[in-house]
C-alpha cells in the first residue's frame, strides 16, 4: 500500500475516482463453463479483472508422495499472464503468486469435502488475464464457480470480497489506482451462508474501529456476489437442461 | 522426446480405425473435408492491459496471445533494430496432460515456430522500432497464453501472434517519446498446419487426429505466396510429394485465413 | 496445499484429545493460559559481521535474525526511497520436516508476512536511505534463519526482524560516506498469531498445537494500536467474533513484547 | 537468417567464398566406434564442424514415468560445448538445443525399430565440440552411425542435409558465413533408400519453385552422404573382424 | 589465497595481529546438543566463527534412488548464512559450499560405522553462523560433537585443523586477515586416536618442508582440541546424569 | 555424499580380490607399476573456434579443454587483474553413470580442483590481463568438457586445462585492441592423482581401481617443487607417511607429465 502521492482518490461529492459510493463494488460478471478440457470451468470480469479458473479433479494426486491418506489435497494455482499488467510479468510464479496460491488453497479447502476423496487432488488453475486491483478475492470467488461446475461437493460458495482505507475513508473493492495509492487493503473470503472467515489478510494501517468497519463492508458485499454466483451457476444449468 | 504430453490419454484402438474408416470415404470425426479448417474466430483488443492483444478461438482451442512493449537495450550486433521475443505458456487449465512449471519442450518448439513465422516473414519492421541507435530500442514481447487445448496449437498460436501484433501500439508517450503509433507490420506470414494419419493428411488437426497421427508439417506463408517457415514434427515421415502438396495447400489455407486475421476487429478501434 | 511441512509426523488422535480436554479446562500442554505467550529471550548483536542480529528464543523456537546493509540503486518508481527485502529460510537443521533446497511456500509466506509487518507498519523510514535519489540508496536485507522449530515461526521471526533492525546501524564510514549511524527505526509493529483448537483460540501455539489446529491467525499491531498487518492461515474458519477477540488480544501482548523487544540488548552497545 | 550486408556471397564465376559450387557439400569424414565406454559411438567432421556422438541402450528408462509401455522412447540430446562458436555458450541447454533435441529424437524414432523394447530408453548424445553451421543435419548423420555401433535395429541409415539460398541462389549445405548472411536455409533428413522425409525444417524467404530446387539438392545429396556413411561403418567392422 | 597487500602479518616480536604465536590456536569453546527437534546437535565458537550443527537420523534415506543397500550414506550440508559474512551471502548453496559439502562428508563417514545402517541417512547440517576462516575444520570438529550425541557409533572422534603460512612463516588455526593475505592455507581432519588423515586440502605456494611442518603443528593441535571435545561431551552427559 | 556416480556398477567381489591379489605382486589390471601413469597424449589446438584448447587422452579416459577469453569487469576488490573462471561438465555421452542436467557435486569438485591448481600456481600472470583498471579486463574461460571416462578425471583435466592455457591467444585484434598476443602463462601447475587400495597406493586409478579405492590424493606441484593445491577424497583415509610418500612421487611424476604438456604441439602454430 501507500505510496505517497498528490492523487485525490475521494472528491469533494465523497465519489472515487471511478464514479461509486464508497460502499459500493464494480461491476462483475460472471460465466460457468468456459473451457472444454477441463473437468469445471468459469470466468469473471470484475471491474477491469479478467480472470479464468478451471478444476481438475479429484484426480490420483501426483507426485505420489504428496497424497495424503486421508483426504484430496486441494492446490490452487494463482497466475498471472505476462501481458495482465502494465509493466510485463515474467512467466512463472513470483514469491506474491506464491503466497496467493497458498491461501487461497487453503480458503478453498475450507469448504470442501476433502475426505471424500483421499489420495486425490483437486486442483484448480486460476489465470489472471487482465488485472486490476482484488485479482485474489476475484479469483476465489470464480474458482468457487469452477469447483461447483466441477461437481466437486461443496459445504458452501466461498465469495472473495475485499475492502481497504482510502484518503482516510473506508470503502468497498478498491481498484488499482486506489490499490496504489490507498492506505490499506483487506481482502476476505467468506462463506456466505455461515458467514464464517476463511480468508483474511490485511496491509496498511487502520485503526481497530477502521477495521471492523471495512469487514463489516465486505461481509455484507459478499451476499450480493453470492446472490450472483447462483445466478451464474443457474444460468448455465438452466440452458443445459 | 516422444510426444506423449500432447497425447490425452490413450485413445481406444477402436477411435483409431474409426478416424481412418471415415478418412478412406474422404471425411472426419467432425465431418470436415481434409483441407478444411474448423471455425475460426479473432477477437483482438481483448486485453486492454497489454499493448496488443488477441483471442483466438479454432474450433475448440483456445490461445490468448498478448503483445507488451518496453524499452531496452539493443543486441550488439543489432545497433540498429528492436527486439522480437516470443513466449508460450501451456498454462495447465489449458488440458489435463499440461502441467505446471518452466515451459517444457512442447511449450519451446511452439515458441519457436511461432517467433520464425514472424521473425523470418519480417511481419514487423524491426528497423523502425529504434528510439536511439546502439542504445535503446523497442522491445516488443509477444506471449501466448493456452487456454483450452483441443489441437493444433501452432495455427492457433501463430494467428494469435500476428493478429496481438496487427492489433498493438507502441506506448510512446507513456516514456514521453512522442505519440503513441501502432506497430509497424509489414508482412503477414501465417502458418497452416497437417497432420498425416495413415496415408491421409488433413489441415489443422484436431486434439484426437493429433493424437493417431504419425507426422506433423507446419508451412508458413506470406501475402506473396512466399515461404517463411516449415516445421516437420513427430517419428512419421513423409514423402518428397506429400511435401509438395502440403505447401500448396498450406498457400490456398493461409491466404483465407490471412483475411480473417486483417478483418476482424473487436475491443479497441484500430 | 496441505500445512504437511508444519506438521511434525501424525499426531495421534490420542494428543488431540488430551489438548482439547485441557483447553475444556482452561489450560494448555505447557501450562499456559489461552492467552499466554512462552518464555521470551532477544539477544541483540549476536552476529557481529551483520550490520544487526537478533537471536529470538520463543519457547523453544529459535530463530536468528541478522540485518546487512549494502548499497544499491533505487527502483525506479521509488527514486527517493531506500530498499528493504526479507527472505526466511527454514534451514533443516531446524526440523525433520524441513529440507534442503529453494524456499517453498511456507518459507515464502513467512518472509512476506515478516515482511509486511515491517513495510506497512513504517517501521524503517526508507526515506532516509537515500544516498543520491534515484541513483544510489541502501538496501536492508533482512535474513530469517530459523534454528529450531517448536511452533510459532512467524512470531519469533517476526520479533528477530525488527530487534535485528533496532540493532542496525548503517554501515557509511565503510563506504567513506560519513560515519556510521543508527538505522532510523521510527514505529514498532509486533505480530501476535493465535491458533484455533476445536473451538479454542490459543495465543503463541507451541508445536503439538499447531499440528491440531484448525486455523491460524496473525495480527500485527504497532506502538499506536493501530493494525499494519493480518494474516490468516490453515483451512478451517474464523467467525467474525473470534476475528475482533484475537486482534483485541494481539493489542495487548504486543504491547508486552514491544517492551521485551525495545528493552533487551545484549553484545553490541547501542 | 538474414542479418544484412555487403559481403557477397557469391562471386563473379558463380563460386561460393570457400570455392564451392552451389550444388557442392564440404569436406566431410565420419568415423565409428570412437568411444570407450558408449554402447556406439561416432565422430564427424563436416566442414568447420566436429561433432562426436553416443548411444546408450536400449536401456531401463528413468525416471520410470517416462517408460512407454509398447516402444522404447529415443531421447537425442544435442549440446553445444562452452568453447565451439565464436562467443562462449553457457553450459547448459538453451531453447534453441531444446528444439534442435526434440526434432532430431523424433526423426531418429522414424527409422529405430522402437517396438523391440519396451520400457527402455535409447539415449543419444550429440556434442558439438566445434560449430560451423549445419550441426542438427550432420549430427543426425552421425548419430545415426552410432545407433548402427550400438546395433540398434533400424529399418535405414538416416542422412542429414541442408540447402537454403544466398545471393539469390539455392545452394547445397550453407556454412558458417552464408548462414548468417543468406537469405533462407532448409535444413532436412531423408531415409535414403525410400527418400522419406523424417526431418524438415525451414526459415528465410523461398518461393514455391526456389524451395523446392532446394530439397531437390538436398535429396540428391543424401545419398552420396549415406555412401560415406557406409564406408565408414564398413572401416570400422572389417577392422574389427 | 593470496592477494598482495603491504598488510604485515607477523610483526617484529614474531607475534600474529591478534596477538597469537605462530602455533596457537584461537579460543574454542563447544556445547553439546543445543537444539530440541536435532537428533543430535552441537554449537562450536572458534575464534569469530559461530556454528551450530544438528544431525538426523539414521532415518530412511530420501528419495529412494540415493539408498545404498549395504550402507549409510553420510551427507553433510555446509551452509552459510546470509549475515554470517562482510557481503551478504545469497541463499542456497554455491560452488564452494557443494565441494566442502562433499569432503566434509567423505571425512565424517570415515569415522561413522555405516555399514551398521543399510538403506538410511544420516544428514549432518553444519550452518555458519558468524564466519572468520577455517569454517571447514570448526564444522568438522563440532559435527563430530553433534554425530556423538545423536548416538551414531564411531570408531573415534574426528578433529578438524588447519596450518598455514602467512609472511612467509608457517602458522597454526589462519584467521580472517591472515587467509585473506596470507600464501597458504591446509585444512585437514583427523582421527586423533590412530592419526589417520580424514581430509586434507592445501592452495597456496608452500615447499615440501613448509607443508610437512604444517601438517605436523595442525596434527599436534588435532589432540589439544580433541581433549576439548571430550570436555563438551562429558559438561553434557555429566549434568544429565 | 557416497561416489556413486563415478562407480560404474557393482564392481564384482571377484574383480575386487583380483586387483588386490595383483598388488600383492606389485603390479596392475593393465600392467602399470604402481607409481606408472598410463599412456599420455595431449592434441592442443584441438578447436579452432576457441582461443586455446587441448584434447588429453590419458589412457581411454578423454577430455577436451578449450580456452574462451572475452572482456568484462573486473571484480571490485581485484580492479587490477583479469579473471579466471574454471568450469567442467561431466557430459552423459561419457559415461552411463553421468546424468544431463546442470553440474553435479562431482563436477564441481572436478573444476574447483582444476582451478585451485591453475588459481593458487599462478599459471596466468591475472595482472598482465588488464584493459583498463577497475573498469575493462579479460575474462579466461576455462571449460572442460568430459568425453570419455575412465578413471581419474582431475588429472586428465587438469592437463588439459594448462595445455589449453599455454595454447590459448588472447584476442586483441577482435576487439581493436591491438595484436592478439599469447595468454601470458608463468607457470606450469600439474596434479598427480593416487589412489588407495587396500594397502596399496597407485598412481593414475583407471576406472575399474577408482571402483574400489578407499581413498584418493590429488597434489599439484609446479616446475620449482612447490606444492599448490591438494584434495584427498572418499570417505578411507590416509597416515601421514602416506601423504608425505604421495607428494614425493607427485613431483616426480608431475616433472614427467610437465614435458609432455610443454613439448606436445598439433594443430595451430604457436
Amino acid at each position: 500500500m501507500g505510496i505517497k502521492s498528490d492523487i485525490r482518490l475521494i472528491d469533494d461529492n465523497g465519489l472515487r475516482i471511478d464514479g461509486r459510493l464508497p460502499n459500493q463494488l464494480r461491476p462483475i460478471k460472471m460465466e460457468v463453463g468456459v473451457l472444454e478440457r477441463a473437468d469445471g470451468s468459469a470466468y469473471i470480469e470484475w471491474g477491469g479483472n479478467k480472470i479464468i479458473t478451471a478444476v481438475y479433479g479429484p484426480r490420483e494426486a501426483y507426485p505420489k508422495h504428496v497424497q495424503e491418506a486421508e483426504k484430496a489435497i486441494v492446490r490452487a494455482r494463482y497466475s498471472m499472464a505476462p501481458f495482465s499488467v502494465d509493466e510485463r510479468k515474467r512467466p512463472g510464479p513470483d514469491r506474491r503468486a506464491v503466497e496467493l496460491s497458498k491461501v487461497i488453497s487453503e480458503a478453498l479447502e475450507s469448504v470442501i469435502f476433502v475426505e471424500k476423496y483421499p489420495r486425490t487432488s483437486i486442483d484448480v488453475y486460476i489465470e489472471v488475464l487482465q488485472a486490476d486491483a482484488g485479482t485474489r478475492v476475484a479469483g476465489i470467488t470464480v474458482a468457487s464457480l469452477a469447483l461447483a461446475d466441477a461437481g466437486i461437493p461443496m459445504r458452501d460458495l466461498i465469495v472473495g470480497c475485499a475492502a481497504g482505507k482510502i484518503d482516510g475513508v473506508v470503502v468497498l473493492d478498491l481498484n488499482k489506482e486506489e490499490d496504489n495509492f490507498g492506505e490499506a487493503d483487506v481482502p476476505m473470503a467468506i462463506l456466505p451462508r455461515t458467514k464464517e472467515i476463511a480468508l483474511l489478510q490485511m496491509d496498511g494501517d487502520m485503526s481497530y474501529d477502521e477495521l471492523k468497519t471495512a469487514m463489516d463492508m465486505a461481509m455484507e458485499a459478499a451476499q450480493t456476489i453470492y446472490k450472483m454466483q447462483i445466478e451464474a451457476l443457474k444460468k448455465k444449468y438452466t440452458e443445459v437442461v | 522426446m516422444s510426444n506423449s504430453k500432447f497425447t490425452a490419454g490413450v485413445i481406444p484402438e477402436m477411435m483409431k480405425n474409426y478416424i481412418n474408416r471415415l478418412a478412406s470415404k474422404g471425411t472426419r470425426v467432425d465431418g470436415r473435408g481434409f483441407d478444411e479448417i474448423r471455425a475460426l474466430k479473432i477477437t483482438k483488443g481483448y486485453v486492454k492491459r497489454a499493448e496488443g492483444s488477441a483471442l483466438v478461438e479454432l474450433g475448440k482451442t483456445k490461445v490468448l496471445a498478448g503483445v507488451k512493449v518496453e524499452i531496452g537495450t539493443p543486441f550488439p550486433d543489432t545497433p540498429n533494430m528492436g527486439i522480437l521475443t516470443t513466449n508460450a505458456e501451456l498454462a495447465p487449465l489449458a488440458s489435463p496432460t499440461f502441467e505446471p512449471g518452466p515451459p517444457g519442450e512442447e511449450a519451446i518448439e511452439l515458441a519457436r515456430v511461432v517467433d520464425r513465422g514472424i521473425r523470418e516473414g519480417h511481419a514487423i519492421d524491426l528497423e523502425k522500432l529504434v528510439i536511439e541507435e546502439g542504445e535503446k530500442v523497442w522491445i516488443i514481447f509477444v506471449d501466448i497464453h493456452v487456454l483450452d487445448y483441443d489441437g493444433n496449437l501452432f495455427d492457433a498460436a501463430g494467428y494469435g501472434a500476428l493478429a496481438a501484433l496487427i492489433d498493438a501500439i507502441v506506448p510512446a508517450s507513456r516514456y514521453e517519446l512522442g505519440d503513441d503509433y501502432k506497430l509497424p507490420v509489414q508482412h503477414y506470414p501465417v502458418p497452416v498446419t497437417f497432420a498425416k494419419i495413415g496415408n491421409w493428411i488433413v489441415a489443422d488437426p484436431n486434439l484426437d487426429e493429433e493424437s493417431i497421427a504419425s507426422a506433423r508439417l507446419t508451412v508458413t506463408t506470406n501475402e506473396e505466396g512466399h515461404i517463411n517457415a516449415m516445421q516437420k514434427g513427430l517419428s512419421g515421415t513423409f514423402t518428397y510429394e506429400e511435401v509438395q502438396k502440403v505447401i500448396n495447400m498450406s498457400m490456398d489455407i493461409g491466404a483465407k485465413v490471412r483475411e480473417i486475421i486483417l478483418g476482424d476487429s473487436d475491443g479497441k478501434e484500430n
